[in-house]
Formats: C-alpha cells, structure tokens, sequence
C-alpha cells in the first residue's frame, strides 16, 4: 500500500511536468493554426466531434494539396482543440490559451453558449481572434461583431419551406414537440408565427428536453391527444429518431418536420439500422448530397464514413467548406495573420471551385455565409428529391447566379430574403 | 482462557486503557468495577475486537486475538453483549435472535436447540417473538440482547453494565438469568457493573478499573470488605 | 379518459425503472451511508455491458442482461473496495466527493471505449399491445413486470433469507452486527453487488427502447438519489413508493401542466415532503 | 517550514506584493485569465467554505447563489443600470432567495439538507433555463458592457474592459472577502458556527438559537456567491444556466474539500490548484476527465483533510519535532 502510494505520487507528478513542460511543437515554422473548442465530452460530444471531424479533413486537404503560398512563404494548417463542455468559463479559456500559446487566429465554436463570451474577448486589442461560429442562432448576427463568421444558414431560411410544403398538402392542425432551449424556442416561435399567418393551427406545444430525456411518451401522448395533422420535433439527432419511433408506436399516421438540428442519415443509421421504411413521412434539411453535385460529393461520403465510421453531416460539410475558403481568402489577402483583411477577402475568392469546397454556392453577407436551405422527405423507403430550394440572396441577379450554380434535380427554387438580414 | 497483557487502548488522540493485564479461567464468573468513564466499556470493546490495543496482547484459548476482525472473535466463541445493546430496532424479535446465531449459520438443528434455550431463559420473548425490537421497553431489550448474544453458543460472554438505568426488579431478574447461564451452561462470564452490589453478590471474583488501569483484583468476597471498595461501589 | 391512461401507464414504466434503481441506491446507502452520487454511472455502464455482449459478441438478449449484472455487480464490489471503503470514518462530504470523482472516471471511460455517439441494443420485443384504448410496446410492460418481479425477488431476498437479513442488520445498527460475527466488509461487497446488479437490470431493460451514451446516468443518478431521501434513507418501501411517486409526478404534470417544468414539479414534491417530515416519508428520527 | 507567526505574516506580504505586480509578469492573457477567473471561484470558494466548512452545512445550492448574481447582474446592466449598484443588489436578491430557501432546508439536517438544497439548486437552473423573457432562456443574456467606468478625478475613468483592471476589480474583492470572514470566523458569531458544526444538539442546548444561526452563515454566504457571480458575469460578458448549473456547486465543492475545508487560505488554494491542474492536463485530451475522474478520488482518499489540512497536520509534526528537540537540549 505504502509504494503504491509513493508511485501514485510520481506518477501524477510526472504527468502534470509533462503538461508543464510539453515542448508547443506546432507554434513554430510556417503554420497557420486553427483553433476548436466545444463539446468533445459530455450529452453534446458527438457533435463536437463532428464539427471537429469536417476542420481535420479540411487541413488534411490543404496540405496534401502544398498549404497555401503567402508573401513568398507556404504555410501548412495544423488543428488544436480543446474540450469545453459547454461551459463558458472553458470556452474562454481555451479561446485565451488558442490564441496566446498556440497562436491560432481562427477559433471555430459550435455551440452559442460558449460563442458569446467568446465574441466578448475577440475584438481586444493584441489578442484579436476571428470567431468562427457553428450556429444558427440569428442572435450571433444581432451582435454586429466584426471579427466573426457564423457557419450555418439560419434556421429561419427552413421554416418558410416547411409552411410552403404543409400548405400544399393542406394540412391545418400541428403539434410542436420540440427541444427546449433557445435554439428549439427560436424554432418554436418562429415555426407558430409562420404557420398562423399561413392560417394554420398549433394544437399543442410541448416542449422537452432532448439532451437530458429519452422518454417523450408523456410530452406525445398529449399531443398526439389533439389528432394533429402533422408534428414539428427535433433537436439532437439520436433523440429524435426515438421521438418518430414513440410517436409511432403510440399510433401517429401524420407526418414529421424535423428541425435542422436533427438530420435524417444520422437517425437513420444509429436509430433505424439503416432502414428507411421506419422514417417514412419523416422530413428534414437536406443531407449533405443534396448540397452538392454527386461527384464533388461521393467521394467526401465515403471519406467520411471510412475515416470516422460515420455518414457525413452537414457539420462535416460545412466546416470542412469554411476551412476552405478560409485558406483560399488568406492568399487572397495575402496574410496569415491580419483577420479583417482575411474576412474582407472571403467573398472576392466566392464563389469557388466546387471541386475544392464541396459547396457549390456559398457566399459572405455580414458575418454569416449564405447557404441555400432544402428540405427533403423519406417515402417510401426512400430518400425523395428535395422539393424546394430556398435562397435569401441580396438580389434577383445573384438568386440567378446562384440557382445557376448549383445542379438541376428538377426542385423548385425560390428566393426568400429573410427578415433581419435583408438591408 | 483469556488472557490480556499490558494492553494499552488509545481512542483518537486520547489514552484510554493503560496497562491492563488479567486473566480468566473457563467456567469463572468474573466481574469488572469501575465508575462511570473508567474505560470498562473501552475495556470490553478491545477484546471483542471493535477497538484495537495500541499495545499489548489479547489472547484466547491461546490463540492472539488482538489483531483479528470482530466477525473472526466471535467465531472463536468470544462474544459481547453491549452497553446500549445495540439491537437491530427494525427487526423482530426471532431475527434478532437468528442473527445472534449467524457465527451457526447452516446449522439448523443447533439454532432451533439455542432458540428454544433462550425462550426458556426469557419467557417474554417468546411472548412477542414477532415484535419490532425497536418498540421494546429497556429491560425487554436488555433480556434480547443477552438472549442473542447466546444464540451463537459462546465459550465466553462479555456483558458490559446490563444493569444500566433499569429498574431493581428487572435488575434482579436479570441477575438470576445470568447467574444460571453461568451455572447450567458452563459460559464463563465477564462482566462489567458499576452496580457493584448486585455484581460482588452473583460473581466470584472481580478487577477494579479506575481511569482505565487495574487497581485491585480479588475475590469478590474480600473485595466486598475492602474499603476503598466499599466507599467507591458500593456506598455503604 | 385515454390520455389520463396514457400518462398513467407512461408514469408506472418510468416509476419502475426510478423504483429499481433507487432500490440499489438506498441499500447502499442504508447500509454505509455513503451518498453514491456514481450510481446512476454505474447504470449507464450495465446498459452498454449488454450493448457488448448483444452486438460485438451476438449473445442473446437474456443472457446479455444476465452477464451484464454480473458484471456490472463486480464493477460495483471493486468500486466499493477502492473508492468508498478507505474512506470509512471521514467526514460523509469526503465520500460525496469521491463519488463525483468515479463518475467522472465513469462517464469518461464510456466515452473513451465506446464514443460520444448514442448506440442502440436492438429491441427484443418490439411488438405493440393495444389495451384499454392504449398503446405499448411489449418492452415497455416488460420493464413494469420485470421491475415488479425484481422487486419482489429482492423483498423475498431480505426478509426471507439470512444473508439478506444480515443486510438489513447492518444497516440498523453496524456494531451490534459486527458484535453477532457478522462480517460487515463482505456484507458491504454484497450489497454493493446487489446494487449494482439491479442497475444493469434497469439499464438492460430500458435500453432497447431508449439510447446509450456516456452522459445518460447523470440524470437517472440524480433522480435515484433524491428518491431515497424522499423515502427515507436505507428504507426499500420508501424507495419503490417514492420511484413510482416520482414517475407518476412526472408523466401526469409534465402532460397536463408544463412539460418545461416537469422535473420542478419532481423537486418540487420532494422539498415539500422533507420540510414536513425532514427525515422523508419511511425514515426514522436520525439517531 | 512556517512554524512561527512570523513566518506567516512573511509569506502573507510576500504573497499580496506577488499579487499586486502579477500584471507585469504574468506570460500571457491565457494565464492572466486562469488567474482571474481562479481569483473569482476563491471568492466563490471561501463563501461555501462559511456555511459547508464553519457551520457544516453542506449547502448544494452555492453555485445556484452564484448564478443568481449573475443573472441579477446581467439583467440589470442590460436594462440600463450600473454595475456598481447591480452588484449589491445582486447579492441582496441571493440572499432573499436564500432566506426563503433556509426556511424549508434549515429544518432537515445532514444528507436531508444537502438533497433539500440540491434540489432548490436544480429548481434555479430550471428557472434559468425557461423563464425566457427574463433569462433568455439557454442562450443566456449576452453582450453585456464590462463594469461601468469610475469617473476618477485628474486620472479620468478606471475602464474595466481590460484584462489587468479586471484583475485588480476581482483581487480586491477577494481580499475584502477575505477580510470580512476572518472577521466573523475569528468573532464570538463565528464561535457558534463552529458549535454548530461539532454538535448541533449540544449548541441548541447551551441557548444558541440555531437556527438563526445558521441561517445568518447562509446569509453571508449567499451574499457573497452572489458579488462573485454578478462579477463573473460583467467579465465573461455572458450568462447562460450554465453559470447556475449543479456543476458549478460541484467545482466548488471539489476546490474547497481537495484546498482544505474550514481553513480560509485552503478555499483560496483549491480555487487556484484545481483549475490550474485541469489546464496543465489539456494534452491529455479524451483521457483528461478520466484521469481527473481518478486522481479526486485519489486525493480525497490520501489527503482527506485537502491540501491545506494536509501542510497543517505536517507543520504541527514539525513543531512538535521541534519542541521535543528543544526540551531534549535543555535537559541535556
């Protein structure tokens, strides 16, 4: 017991010297460093770990492609990350020690909680960071900060194709069983506001916490007790898919809008096994492949599912794109280090090369990239054609530059600017 | 049959027991006097096992004693019977006594034999057998928790003051009882009183303890002539 | 009428995984006092046990959940023998923090073998029974019968059985059982055993229906943990009542009142409980 | 070792001059901001180190005090007002909330208390959580301004968006922490603590009126959980339930017990050991919590007085080796 105890003191002194003294390997020699931190433990992880997964294979990608040539010198990217647990206290630290010990200038975040004080710190003078964000919170947008990038379309571009799509099938009664939080309150409002101004109905709205609950029979049977037509949910992907399969086996026929939190590959892979005949009637935003033309895009799935083990979702996507256009803007800029001047290059290297961002029409409006927002349905058995395609561009002239950008699967495309970030 | 050697007991920071060395035979009835706080509990506590000597030995039948578990003592036969009794208040009468006999346990045959003994020795517990022990009156527990210290058959009963703050009758009562265990079963006794009337008159022979050291030790029938005996224990 | 029934039969399942669970729980902490706050991680770990041995070893569902509680019942003894009993005679706060320090070697270590992803046990029993206007999985009335049998097997066990009765002993009075030759370290192995065992029942069950991940005992601990104070500490009648209270509570306010405030109602009930029996429902007066 | 008062008071002054000049050698803002926000959890720490380490009363609803300063603060400060008169209404508010909380906890005792607290704990963050008008629900409230500037006189206004006046802003109000409960724990007031704590019964028997007793040590302790949490939100710029999360009653739990419970500088230590432990383990990446996760049990069973209890019970061995010496030399 006695030498156990002295060699448990060695050995926890040993460990924290070797933390101590760990030789920063990546801050020298000519290397752009990205840097993470969010939810790598923890009920949110898994989606940390996808965020994380779409910046590794990004960098991956630029350096086998040679890193990027600036002011004479080729620089390669290098990723660090830091869990966080969505605590903010972490999240600024690990913003603190991404920028002053590993030098990063692009610190990339997915989850709003941690986005916003880290937005607090980013714009002090010496120690300035671009805050690359993950979310579709409009509220980042609100905040007017110079220094950040939000990542995903808001989830307001949905909700109109959402009311466009149950007004077509004339459908009326809805019942919202939809996360809490904010993210899923935002939804939540915004989905009732459209869908009563459209003349429909929300007979129930119950609300649940999709992080911390895996059963939901309490929240469906009230709703399911109103005999909606069709049901607004989701939130995380896994809980979802249990949400459809309660809701099922409580005997609902109607059909499911998912939010864009939830995506349908994800649940049909870990909830279902792969099989689509139990999501019939389920809808969602589009996966990945509908983002982008089929040979761009295979490859990427496959990468994805042998690097990872994983199907690819739009975090994957969408990081891996950001990362991208970020190395494409800094030789633009001609800069690895001046933020503003990388920021201000982004939209002159948009649209890119498909072949290399994987988005085919991407493009920078304040501080949010503008993405089209498609919705897809499962009958069937099978994944159907994303119905409508719903831009929010500046203009009628980019609308067309952007429909024209993308490939033709015989959907419907209409331009919607949204409230907010039309000027 | 035990044996204690300079046994020395400390509780936290404080000396409690210094120098303690006696010795008693099979069959002895035995008393140990002290008053309130002089370590007879302390005393009793160390050779059943719960507390361990800083110092010393304890020995059984030869066997050391002092560095063994509880459980391990009363397999040899050595078993206590505590101040506060420390019954199980939850259980009934009959599975406290079961428990008392858990050094048996498997033995079927041997535990209906101690039962039915002890039910002889205490009527009123086979009265209410199925009665909580927790709503007993202090005499019925004290009769319960010497039945089962005697459920598991021991070589030698430690009985710390289970005269305490019961009344004369149920006292004597209780005196009788142990006297006859002592007689008819051949259990050597050790016994601790601060009742030194009631111990001097059944036992026979006694240690006295002040502040946790040994001062006399004797027969009981000289220690009741001893003066400092007298005006300590028992009053008179 | 349905929904009522509904919910009732939604709170009944939810009661009896609760009502298993803080069983385990307050056996433990009946018995050593100790404030096992890493229960509801040793539940977690039962549930991806099973997830092992029905889908990396293809075993059956059965002797999945069987392996899983012995196991996980072994899990539970070596915690008990390196985390909890050194700490015997300090401060119960010591303990408390111990207990926070296995569950978070817990929940990372299901993290670090298995991933954050959520994982799935396929459900044996994916039937649906209509009854009384109402629908069920077979699963789901398999988790209320088979928690009704546990609880019985384990009543039977305690009162009947003297290795179970020694259980009780120890909790009511630890010297007194220690002066009758009980051996009151392996007493504590067993229970926790016994503990443990019941956790990886409830996660078995309960698994096929719902979703495996690291983070999933956090909750259910929590919950475990206010059930047996609300029932009184080491009192198993207080832990069935108070799990199947606390499931009812849930389902029935979370459905007809407010589902954000669902678990409010829960401490709700429980604040008011204790403010006027301070000792919970079945406890005794602290001695 | 530091076996002579002297001693003591050397290290003391040593220690607030190193604190007073961290500015100008603390290597980077990274560190800065450990120390900062170590600084604010000892605030934090040294509170429930009154209730849990003097009164022993493990209070489970400390971190929800702390969000509820923050909170308060953040709410006023976005509705316009001052910092300077948020924070001590933050504080008031807590300790209001505490008081109706300690008219139900205060009649449970031991473990009942603790669930009792824990549970008003959750009801906070559930409050937090969905009261969104006032809370902002999960996101929180965000984009707050950094502490209103004091207008000074010749020098202009003390600004506190920066990194070394948050430092000094959150030192200062450590030390006055400090202050004030080395006053009550030193005072008759801090002798019934104590009482308390070693037995409950025997206090109420000698006349001590318990329960105001405790409660006024929940009251303190409220207050000031409050000032650190309404301080943690003008320096974070953002409050979400996370600041009100049982995980933060937790963090501080675990820094006051490994510090050493009921001995004012082991809060302080605690604070500052653990976070700075957790930082130094990041290369640890995945296996850092499982490491942490091991090692707190690991302390906890070696060192069950903490750090702090720990160097004491060292130092007396030291003392009393000393002594012996000495009375050894004079005998000879």
């Amino acid at each position: 017991m006695k030498k156990l105890k002295h060699l448990s003191f060695i050995l926890i002194a040993g460990l924290l010297a070797l933390g101590l003294f760990s030789p920063n390997v990546y801050a020298k020699g000519h290397t752009v460093m990205i840097g993470f931190t969010g939810p790598l433990s923890g009920p949110a992880a898994q989606y940390g770990r996808d965020n994380v997964n779409g910046l590794e294979m990004g960098i991956q990608d630029i350096n086998a492609a040679g890193g990027i040539t600036v002011g004479g010198k080729n620089y390669k990217f290098a990723l660090k990350t830091y869990d966080d647990h969505i605590d903010p206290t972490a999240a600024v630290n690990n913003a603190r020690r991404l920028r002053s010990r590993d030098g990063a200038r692009f610190i990339f975040n997915p989850v709003f909680n941690t986005i916003a004080p880290m937005m607090q710190i980013n714009q002090q003078k010496g120690s300035e960071f671009l805050m690359m964000a993950y979310t579709s919170a409009p509220e980042v947008d609100a905040m007017k900060n110079p220094n950040t990038i939000a990542i995903p379309p808001p989830f307001s571009v949905y909700v109109g194709s959402y009311v466009k799509y149950a007004l077509e099938k004339g459908w009326k009664k809805c019942a919202m069983v939809v996360t809490l939080g904010a993210y899923g309150d935002g939804w939540r409002k915004e989905f009732e506001s459209a869908w009563i101004k459209a003349g429909g109905e929300i007979v129930a709205d119950q609300p649940a916490n999709y992080y911390t609950e895996t059963d939901f029979s309490a929240q469906l049977s009230a709703a399911l007790a109103k005999k909606p037509d069709f049901m607004l949910i989701g939130g995380p992907s896994a809980t979802t898919g249990l949400v459809i399969e309660q809701a099922r086996n409580l005997g609902f026929k109607g059909e499911f809008f998912m939010v864009d939190q939830a995506k349908l590959n994800y649940i049909a892979e870990v909830n279902f096994n792969n099989d689509l005949t139990k999501m019939n009637g389920v809808t969602g935003t589009a996966r990945p492949r509908d983002l982008a033309e089929e040979e761009v895009i295979e490859p990427f799935l496959k990468r994805c599912l042998k690097d990872y083990g994983r199907s690819a979702t739009s975090e994957n996507l969408l990081n891996y794109g950001a990362i991208r256009i970020l190395a494409a803007a800094m030789e633009k800029a001609g800069t690895v280090e001046d933020i503003t001047a990388i920021k201000a290059a982004i939209p002159e290297v948009l649209p890119m090369d498909a072949k290399i961002n994987l988005l085919p029409f991407i493009d920078l409006w304040g501080s949010r990239f503008i993405l089209p927002g498609t919705i897809q349905k499962i009958e069937n058995g099978q994944y159907t054609v994303p119905t409508t395609t719903f831009w929010w561009t500046k203009s009628d002239a980019d609308f067309k530059k952007a429909v024209s950008s993308i490939p033709d699967i015989g959907n419907t495309n209409v331009n919607v600017p949204l409230e907010g970030y039309a000027k | 049959m035990l044996k204690l050697e300079q046994v020395y007991t400390d509780i936290g920071e404080l000396h409690i027991i210094h120098n303690v060395s006696l010795n008693i035979q099979k069959g002895e009835f035995v008393t140990l006097l002290g008053s309130n706080g002089a370590g007879k509990t302390t005393l009793f506590r160390t050779i059943a096992g719960v507390l361990k000597p800083a110092f010393g030995t304890v020995e059984f039948n030869g066997i050391a004693i002092d560095k063994l578990p509880v459980h391990k003592i009363v397999d040899l036969g050595i078993v206590l019977c505590p101040q506060g009794r420390q019954l199980f208040p939850e259980l009934s009468v009959k599975k406290n006594l079961v428990m008392g006999a858990f050094s048996l346990r498997g033995q079927k045959s041997k535990i209906k034999k101690n039962l039915d003994r002890v039910y002889e020795h205490f009527p009123i517990l086979k009265e209410r057998s199925n009665q909580l022990a927790g709503t007993f009156s202090g005499g019925e527990q004290q009769m319960l928790a010497i039945g089962r210290a005697l459920m598991s058959e021991p070589s030698m009963l430690l009985l710390d003051e289970p005269s305490m703050g019961l009344a004369p009758l149920i006292v004597k009562q209780i005196a009788d009882v142990i006297s006859n265990i002592n007689h008819e079963m051949d259990t050597t006794i050790f016994l601790s009183e601060q009742n030194a009337n009631m111990a001097l008159n059944i036992t026979e022979r006694g240690y006295v303890l002040e502040s946790g050291k040994c001062v006399l030790e004797g027969l009981c029938k000289d220690l009741k002539n001893d003066e400092n005996v007298k005006r300590a224990y028992i009053g008179a | 009428m349905e929904l009522f029934l509904q919910q009732l039969f939604n709170g009944i399942m939810f009661g009896s995984t609760y009502a298993i669970v803080a069983l385990g729980l307050t056996l433990v902490m009946g018995i050593l006092h100790i404030p096992n706050f890493a229960h509801g991680h040793l539940y977690m770990l039962g549930g991806y046990i099973t997830y092992f041995f029905i889908t990396n070893l293809g075993f059956g569902y059965w002797y999945s959940l069987l392996l899983s509680m012995v196991i996980l019942g072994f899990v539970g003894v070596v915690m008990e023998r390196i985390v909890f009993r050194p700490l015997t005679g300090q401060p119960p706060i010591n303990a408390f923090i111990a207990a926070i320090g296995a569950l978070i070697f817990l929940e990372s270590l299901a993290l670090v073998i298995w991933g954050p992803q959520g994982m799935r046990i396929p459900n044996p029993h994916p039937q649906i029974i209509k009854m009384f206007g109402i629908t069920m999985e077979a699963q789901r009335l398999l988790v209320v019968g088979g928690a009704a049998v546990l609880i019985v097997l384990l009543h039977l066990f305690l009162k009947k059985t003297t290795t179970g009765t020694t259980i009780e002993a120890v909790a009511q009075n630890r010297e007194g059982a220690m002066l009758t030759g009980i051996n009151v370290n392996r007493v504590s192995s067993m229970t926790f055993f016994i503990s443990s065992a019941t956790a990886a029942v409830a996660a078995s069950f309960l698994s096929p229906i719902f979703i495996l991940s690291p983070a999933m005992g956090a909750v259910l601990g929590m919950k475990a943990f206010i059930i047996v104070i609300l029932g009184g500490m080491g009192s198993v009648p207080g832990a069935i009542l108070g799990g199947y209270f606390l499931g009812l509570i849930e389902a029935l306010g979370g459905g007809y009142i407010s589902a954000e405030y669902k678990d409010v109602f829960a401490f709700g009930a429980l604040i008011l409980v204790l403010s006027i029996k301070p000792t919970g429902l079945f406890g005794k007066q602290e001695g | 070792m530091f076996t002579k008062p002297i001693h003591t008071k050397l290290l003391l002054g040593f220690l607030f001059i190193a604190a007073l000049f961290l500015p100008l050698y603390v290597p980077d803002s990274y560190m800065f901001q450990i120390v900062i926000t170590s600084l604010l959890f000892a605030i934090a720490t040294s509170s429930m180190n009154l209730i849990l380490g003097y009164t022993g009363q493990a209070s489970l609803a400390h971190g929800a005090f702390f969000g509820v300063g923050a909170y308060v603060v953040a709410i006023m400060t976005k509705a316009g007002w001052s910092f300077w008169i948020a924070l001590p209404v933050s504080g008031l508010v807590a300790t209001g909330i505490g008081f109706f909380i300690g008219l139900f906890a205060f009649r449970t005792r031991g473990h009942f208390f603790a669930i009792v607290t824990l549970c008003f704990g959750v009801i906070l963050f559930q409050v937090a959580e969905n009261w969104i008008e006032v809370t902002g629900g999960q996101n929180g409230i965000f984009g707050l301004d950094s502490a209103t500037p004091i207008p000074f006189p010749f020098f202009g206004p003390i600004e506190f968006s920066s990194q070394p006046a948050q430092y000094y802003l959150v030192l200062a109000v450590l030390l006055l922490t400090l202050f004030v409960l080395h006053r009550v724990v030193y005072s008759i007031f801090g002798l019934t603590f104590m009482a308390i704590r070693n037995n409950e019964e025997l206090a109420d028997a000698l006349g001590i009126n318990t329960f105001a007793t405790k409660m006024v040590s929940f009251a303190i302790a409220n207050f000031i959980a409050a000032i650190a949490g309404g301080i943690y939100a003008t320096i974070l710029g953002a409050v979400s339930p996370s600041a009100i999360s049982i995980m933060i009653t937790f963090n501080f739990l675990i820094f006051l017990i490994l510090g050493g419970m009921a001995t004012l500088p082991g809060a302080v230590i605690g604070a500052f050991m653990i976070p700075i432990i957790m930082e130094f383990l990041q290369f640890m990446e995945n296996y850092r919590m499982l490491f942490f996760g091991a090692l707190l049990v690991v302390v906890i069973i070696w060192f069950p007085m903490g750090f702090f209890g720990g160097l004491k019970t060292i130092n007396q061995k030291i003392i009393a080796w000393r002594q012996s010496n000495t009375s050894e030399d004079s005998n000879a």
